[in-house]
């Protein structure tokens, strides 16, 4: 049927990553006059499915899911089903109950493209340190995962330590390359699989003085991260864009395909693109 | 002469039946609450949203009453949310990872939970460190044992009956999970209000040394109520893995802090001797019937946060105001 | 002796004071002089605190006026009492046992040097004062772990260097011996002398003749008698306190029978504050122990009680062992205490008084293990009313003077049937109509086959009550002596031996 | 004849001047811990490491000193976490959104922060709201807040000498973040051993009664109290913004939990009325160093939380065994 209202159930919109799909979400939905209902989980699968259940309660007609927490339930996809309205899954779908369609940034590419871009730069070889994100989520295996191929193309890297953020924070990142700076002093590639990571790394670095030897890599195109990447003057010099206004018109738009009983793609995969100094102006102007 | 007071009225009874003195201004509160939503939003008053919210406020419910009885012993716990994790990894491990059947995850599941209990009691009764520091430690041990398990990600794969017990509703009305919550209410109330078990954690919260003296065992009280506490959060956690359908160590962060403001809110003292769980389900309905009202009226996110501290001091505040009028 | 002058320096006019609906004092007038001693006397919950707490600034009355040295008084605070000359040792021991006696005594007031505290002026004028109390202790020494006298002391101490126009003693010789009372009258005179205005508050009546110039008696909330002089009868001054005339004090002794109940076996405390005591109680028989303060009976009688634990010795019941690891053991043995500190010890003060006797009584209130209300609110009223307690079992304790609650812990206890009570200061704070009631009592317990024993500071009580007489001294048993033999004289002997 | 010092012998003297009494047993955990990770790990003993744990103290180091005052009176702040964001987000918004000098912005930061600490003051002296319950409801408004000023964006772009200042080791030893800690742990240390407004504390936090009694205001005490812990947590704020040379919404979350630790294992108990600002010191020190230490033994965040809710229960335990060997 016609697709007047859309309930979006977002993990935490602290997160930039997020707050740029709700944003992307609710400014495209707004031009085409639909009505966007938002619930923030803060990070919590419970919370989420007790919000869905009171999004279905206002009669939503299309339902788009972003799974909370390192776990996608499954139990939002079947009350949206029973309900008999469209899902589009975005970023992650429950295992076992996918949506009509899921729109993710591709992870392992990009990944595999920022940590390609340091070593290149580190001139091939070097030591090297991974700050992940939440141990166990999807994003911080799959960046891994694309990194790791990139080390592994270059014998001459040398994966010195690694260590596991639990919210993904710049304090996180500070303290942590604090002390990786500390227990191994000739690193000379940090890559932090988020950029609020990426950018208290970089604060360390500077803080040890080694804003000349080190480089530092982060993901997912951040405003504050672009902005700073457009000033270009700390050790933090390439990101991965993530496409996520993008996504979220990919999302309505799929949101009211399915509602008209057009078939959608199973995945929907827009590509992060790769940012430097050279290139972040255009995106803090237009975020893609 | 100084007069005693008059013979009490019914009302009195009723209320005092049902351990909601000193509950009476939350009570209140409750009332215009939903009185409020139901002319603010068109989908509140119905049977399917009431529904939703007895759903919704399972977890809440049932950790509540745990720590209804940790605080009147003059306790507190704040291992709950992560034993809750706990709890829910051990059931995801053992059923899906290790194939054994539930009716012997649920137990084993169950006991995992209890034990950090049991060890916050030893440590507050025999070590003599304080409960808030004791159960703040099982927390983080709690938390990062959760984690351990399956090294942070999340298992899922539980038999069809389990989650359908959390969807369907029998007679169309009551969830199975809704209707553990409720027997833990009963048989809660009618522990606190008519057990002698009951009535002692009273006199421990009221005065430890006091209960001592008239024959209590304080020590062997406080580890069975913190005992009591946990495995409760360990029963929430079961209900929760069958709501998700899935179990991840993640789960329950910070859940102490909302069964803590739910008691408080029904009137039970943090200092402990004073109050009931018919307070705390008042409490907890608040906290259910808010955050569900935020969300029927689209309240931003943020904006969420602030409405719900002030009605968290508001509702504690009204006796105070109620008091004071007297 | 008086060096009282003519305009009086406080006065109370029509002052009144209700608690919710209840009012307890109707309307008190009266005046105070300076460098006068007057005595405040009444029946528990006759209403002297309360009078006490409204001219200290602790609470505030609900109707009437005060003048102080001609003005309008109205404190609001402790604070603006203090401020204004006005000092008040409260009935209860207010002190912070974490920090140490020299902070007590001045917390609030410190004496400073520049910007800060000088703790050294604190120490030594701490140390002065409570040296003329009689007390040797380093004024650097947490107040945690003093017995109740020193405490006591300590609070008097701290009232003494407020230098103060007008001291209220709110019954600050409960807890003290003799020669503590004697010293802290000599203080009391010395002021008197200075020109202070005191308002003594005290169930001794005999300390009364000895210390105070005039005599105001309360009764149910109102002033009912005044004498210009306290060298009066004690028993003019009883009359007008109960409204009625009293019979004898102490009832007749009764002879106990033969049969050994309680046999205390050479105890020893692990920390020593008594060692190898000994001694047996008959049935019936009341068994009193006296010995001066700090002599450790509350130790022993606690240990027996199970409420301490024991390093050696034996307990023996009805001649078989029966030491308690815990107080529920004890109490499963028939042996049940009555403590010294009814506020620590004796009552969940915010509760009830009938949850308060449940407590200790749970299976008289229980049917098959749940407890049924109707049996509770019966059995806290029968009991209570067998003490004459002034309320009800709905009400919570801490609404209750001082005296009452005593009662309810007393009868909380006896509701038990025990085969051996243990009476820790039984009537301390309990006025004299009351303490002739708990006396008689105490014999028809031991009437009923009970052994009984009493540990009292009172000499005139224990001398009256006892069978027999355990005097102790720095926690060694000094020895035992038999009604017939044992007097003021003999008793003091083997005390300070 | 006892007199007024049995000499007091020099130990403890200095233990008393740096009001270290009750905090022995975690002195020696502290200095047992320092020797473990030497041997362990060879990075830890070096200069440049215990400079880098003195950085990663800061914030932390602050926010304890104000909870330090907060737990002597009995009370407790959990809004601490929350308020520290607020403040950063309004320096953030003033400096850099509206542009406002850092002169005038840090004031009104601290400002916003302290007003939070004299609304739970308020509502816990007047309102009779337990303080557990008034400052988990500011916990709440105060991040609602904070993430409301930019819609839960963080905020870059200030003035290079601001994060130069967290960076820069003056003399190559401290850095002005470091400076300012270390500022404020002697001006506490000295008002409470030896301003009469200090010692009031341990009065109201012994028996706030009795302080009454005693002439002490204790309601204008208690507001004074949590004003300042919430400035304190605000000026951590801003030294954290410093240090990372920008702000977000989400900064801050359960740091409440380690300030409280911190004090805890530094020997001030919670039931107010004994402890200090030295074994404050040790328990921050205890923290940051396991912190500092798991990340140089490269110990993974799940044993990490076991090994530090272990630690946490030992500490503070170790008081007990103390005791008990005496
Ligand atoms: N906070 C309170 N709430 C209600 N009633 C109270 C309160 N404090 C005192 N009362 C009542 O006021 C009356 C007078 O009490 P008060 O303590 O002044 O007696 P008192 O003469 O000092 O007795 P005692 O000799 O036992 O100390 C009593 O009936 C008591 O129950
Ligand atoms: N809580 C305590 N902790 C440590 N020592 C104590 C404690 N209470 C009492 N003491 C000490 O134990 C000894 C015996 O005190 P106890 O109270 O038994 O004396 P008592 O004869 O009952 O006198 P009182 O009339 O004071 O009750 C005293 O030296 C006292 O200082
Ligand atoms: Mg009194
Ligand atoms: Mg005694």
């Amino acid at each position: 049927g016609e697709v007047k209202k859309i309930g979006l159930a977002v993990p935490n919109l602290q997160a930039d990553f997020f707050n740029q799909i709700k944003l992307g979400v609710e400014g495209y939905a707004g031009k085409l006059g639909i009505e966007v209902i938002v619930v923030d989980a803060k990070n919590d699968t419970a919370t989420q499915v007790s919000q869905v259940q009171d999004l279905m309660t206002q009669g939503i007609d299309a339902f788009i899911y972003i799974p909370a927490g390192a776990a996608a339930a499954a139990v939002p996809t079947r009350l949206a089903r029973a309900a008999g309205i469209p899902v589009i899954n975005v970023d992650r779908e429950p295992d076992g109950e996918p949506g009509d369609t899921v729109i993710y940034g591709e992870n392992i590419v990009s990944a595999y493209q920022v940590c390609d871009h340091i070593i290149k730069k580190a001139g091939g070889k070097g030591k090297m340190v991974i700050i992940h994100g939440q141990k166990g989520t999807t994003p911080e295996v799959q960046r891994f995962e694309g990194c790791k191929r990139a080390i592994d193309e270059n014998p001459g890297v040398e994966l010195v330590a690694q260590q596991w953020s639990q919210q993904w924070s710049p304090d996180e990142g500070f303290q942590i390359a604090q002390n990786m700076l500390q227990a191994n002093p000739d690193v000379t590639i940090i890559f932090g699989q988020a950029d609020g990571l990426a950018m208290g790394a970089a604060k360390a670095v500077q803080g040890a003085g080694l804003e000349d030897k080190v480089i530092v890599g982060g993901y997912d195109g951040d405003g504050a991260a672009l902005e700073s990447l457009v000033k270009c003057d700390t050790p933090f010099i390439v990101t991965a864009t993530q496409s996520t206004q993008a996504m979220g018109v990919l999302a309505v738009n799929s949101a009211i395909a399915v509602g008209h009983g057009a078939s959608v793609p199973a995945r929907q995969i827009p590509n992060a693109v790769l940012t430097t100094c050279a290139d972040a102006a255009k995106f803090v102007e237009k975020h893609p | 002469m100084s007069s005693v007071n008059a013979a009490p009225d019914f009302k009195k009874t009723l209320l005092s039946a049902l351990s909601l003195r000193g509950a009476t201004g939350p009570l209140i509160g409750l009332i215009l609450l939903c009185l409020f939503l139901t002319i603010a939003t068109d989908s509140f008053f119905s049977i399917r949203n009431f529904l939703n919210i007895l759903d919704q406020i399972t977890v809440l419910g049932i950790m509540a009453v745990g720590m209804t009885f940790v605080i009147l012993i003059g306790g507190i716990d704040l291992a709950v949310g992560s034993v809750l994790a706990l709890s829910m990894m051990v059931l995801g491990y053992l059923n899906v990872t290790a194939g054994m059947p539930m009716w012997g995850a649920i137990p084993l599941a169950l006991l995992a939970a209890a034990m950090n209990g049991a060890i916050a009691g030893v440590l507050i009764t025999e070590f003599k460190v304080p409960a808030f520091i004791a159960t703040l430690a099982m927390m983080s041990i709690a938390r990062g044992l959760a984690n351990m398990i399956t090294n942070g990600s999340q298992i899922i794969g539980f038999p069809p009956w389990f989650n359908l017990g959390a969807i369907i509703r029998y007679g169309g009305f009551l969830t199975m999970t809704v209707a553990v919550m409720l027997v833990v209410f009963v048989i809660a109330t009618l522990f606190l209000r008519y057990r002698s078990g009951g009535r002692a954690l009273y006199a421990v919260g009221g005065n430890p040394e006091v209960a001592r003296l008239a024959g209590v065992n304080v020590k062997r009280t406080t580890i069975l109520v913190y005992t009591a506490c946990s495995a409760l959060a360990g029963l929430a956690g079961i209900l929760l893995a069958a709501r998700l359908d899935s179990v991840q160590p993640s789960s329950g962060v910070a859940y102490e802090l909302d069964a803590i403001a739910a008691v408080v809110i029904g009137g039970t003292s943090l200092s402990g001797g004073t109050g009931g769980v018919g307070g705390t389900i008042i409490g907890v309905l608040i906290i259910g019937v808010l955050r569900n009202g935020l969300n029927l009226l689209s309240v931003s996110p943020f904006v969420q946060a602030v409405v719900i501290g002030l009605v968290i001091v508001l509702a504690v505040a009204a006796e105070t105001f109620k008091e004071r009028s007297k | 002796m008086t060096s009282r002058s003519d305009a009086p320096i406080l006065t109370l006019q029509g002052i009144r004071k209700s608690f919710g609906m209840t009012e307890v004092l109707h309307g008190i007038d009266l005046e105070i002089h300076a460098g006068e001693v007057v005595a405040l006397l009444g029946e528990n919950g006759a209403g002297k605190s309360t009078v006490s707490n409204i001219i200290s600034g602790t609470i505030l009355p609900s109707a009437g006026k005060m003048t102080w040295q001609g003005a309008n008084f109205a404190p609001a605070t402790p604070r603006e009492a203090i401020d204004a000359g006005v000092a008040m040792i409260h009935q209860e021991l207010l002190l912070l046992p974490h920090l140490s006696i020299a902070e007590n005594i001045f917390v609030g007031r410190y004496p400073m040097k520049g910007a800060v505290v000088d703790r050294k002026q604190m120490e030594e004028r701490a140390h002065s004062g409570l040296e003329r109390l009689g007390l040797e202790i380093s004024p650097r020494r947490k107040v945690e772990g003093l017995s109740t006298a020193n405490q006591q002391l300590i609070e008097i101490a701290k009232a003494l260097t407020l230098n103060a126009n007008l001291l209220i003693l709110d019954e600050p010789t409960a807890a003290l011996g003799g020669e503590e009372t004697s010293l802290l009258f000599e203080q009391i005179d010395q002021l008197r002398r200075e020109g202070v205005g005191i308002i003594y508050i005290s169930h001794r009546l005999e300390e009364i003749k000895k210390i105070a110039d005039r005599i105001i008696v309360m009764r149910d909330g109102s002033k009912v008698r005044e004498f210009d002089t306290a060298n009066l009868p004690v028993r003019t001054i009883v009359e007008s306190m109960v409204g009625r005339p009293l019979e004898q004090m102490f009832p007749t002794l009764a002879v106990p029978r033969d049969e050994v109940v309680l046999e205390v076996d050479s105890l020893s405390a692990p920390d020593g504050s008594f060692s190898d005591v000994s001694f047996t109680v008959r049935k019936g028989e009341i068994f009193g122990i006296a010995g001066l303060v700090g002599a450790g009976r509350t130790e022993l009688v606690r240990a027996i009680a199970g409420a301490d634990s024991i390093k050696s010795g034996n307990i023996l019941l009805g001649g078989a062992g029966a030491i308690p690891h815990s107080p529920k053991d004890a109490i499963n043995n028939g042996i049940v205490l009555v403590p010294e500190d009814r506020k620590q010890h004796g009552l969940v003060l915010k509760h009830s008084i009938q949850e308060n006797v449940a407590y200790a009584n749970m299976d008289s209130v229980t049917k098959s293990g749940w407890v049924v209300g109707s049996l509770v609110r019966e059995f806290a009223r029968k009991n209570i009313e067998k003490f004459g307690v002034k309320g009800k079992g709905f009400q919570s304790a801490n609404e209750m003077s001082g005296g009452n609650q005593q009662k309810v812990v007393i009868a909380k206890w006896l509701a038990r049937n025990p085969r051996v009570v243990l009476l820790d200061e039984p009537t301390r704070g309990i006025d004299v109509g009351a303490r002739s009631s708990i006396y008689e009592i105490i014999h028809a317990l031991a009437a009923s086959g009970v052994a009984v024993v009493v540990v009292s500071s009172d000499l005139e009580e224990i001398l009256g009550v006892s069978n027999r007489i355990l005097v102790m001294a720095a926690g060694l048993q000094a020895g035992i002596l038999d009604h017939a033999e044992a007097d003021d004289v003999s008793v003091m002997e083997l005390a300070t031996s």
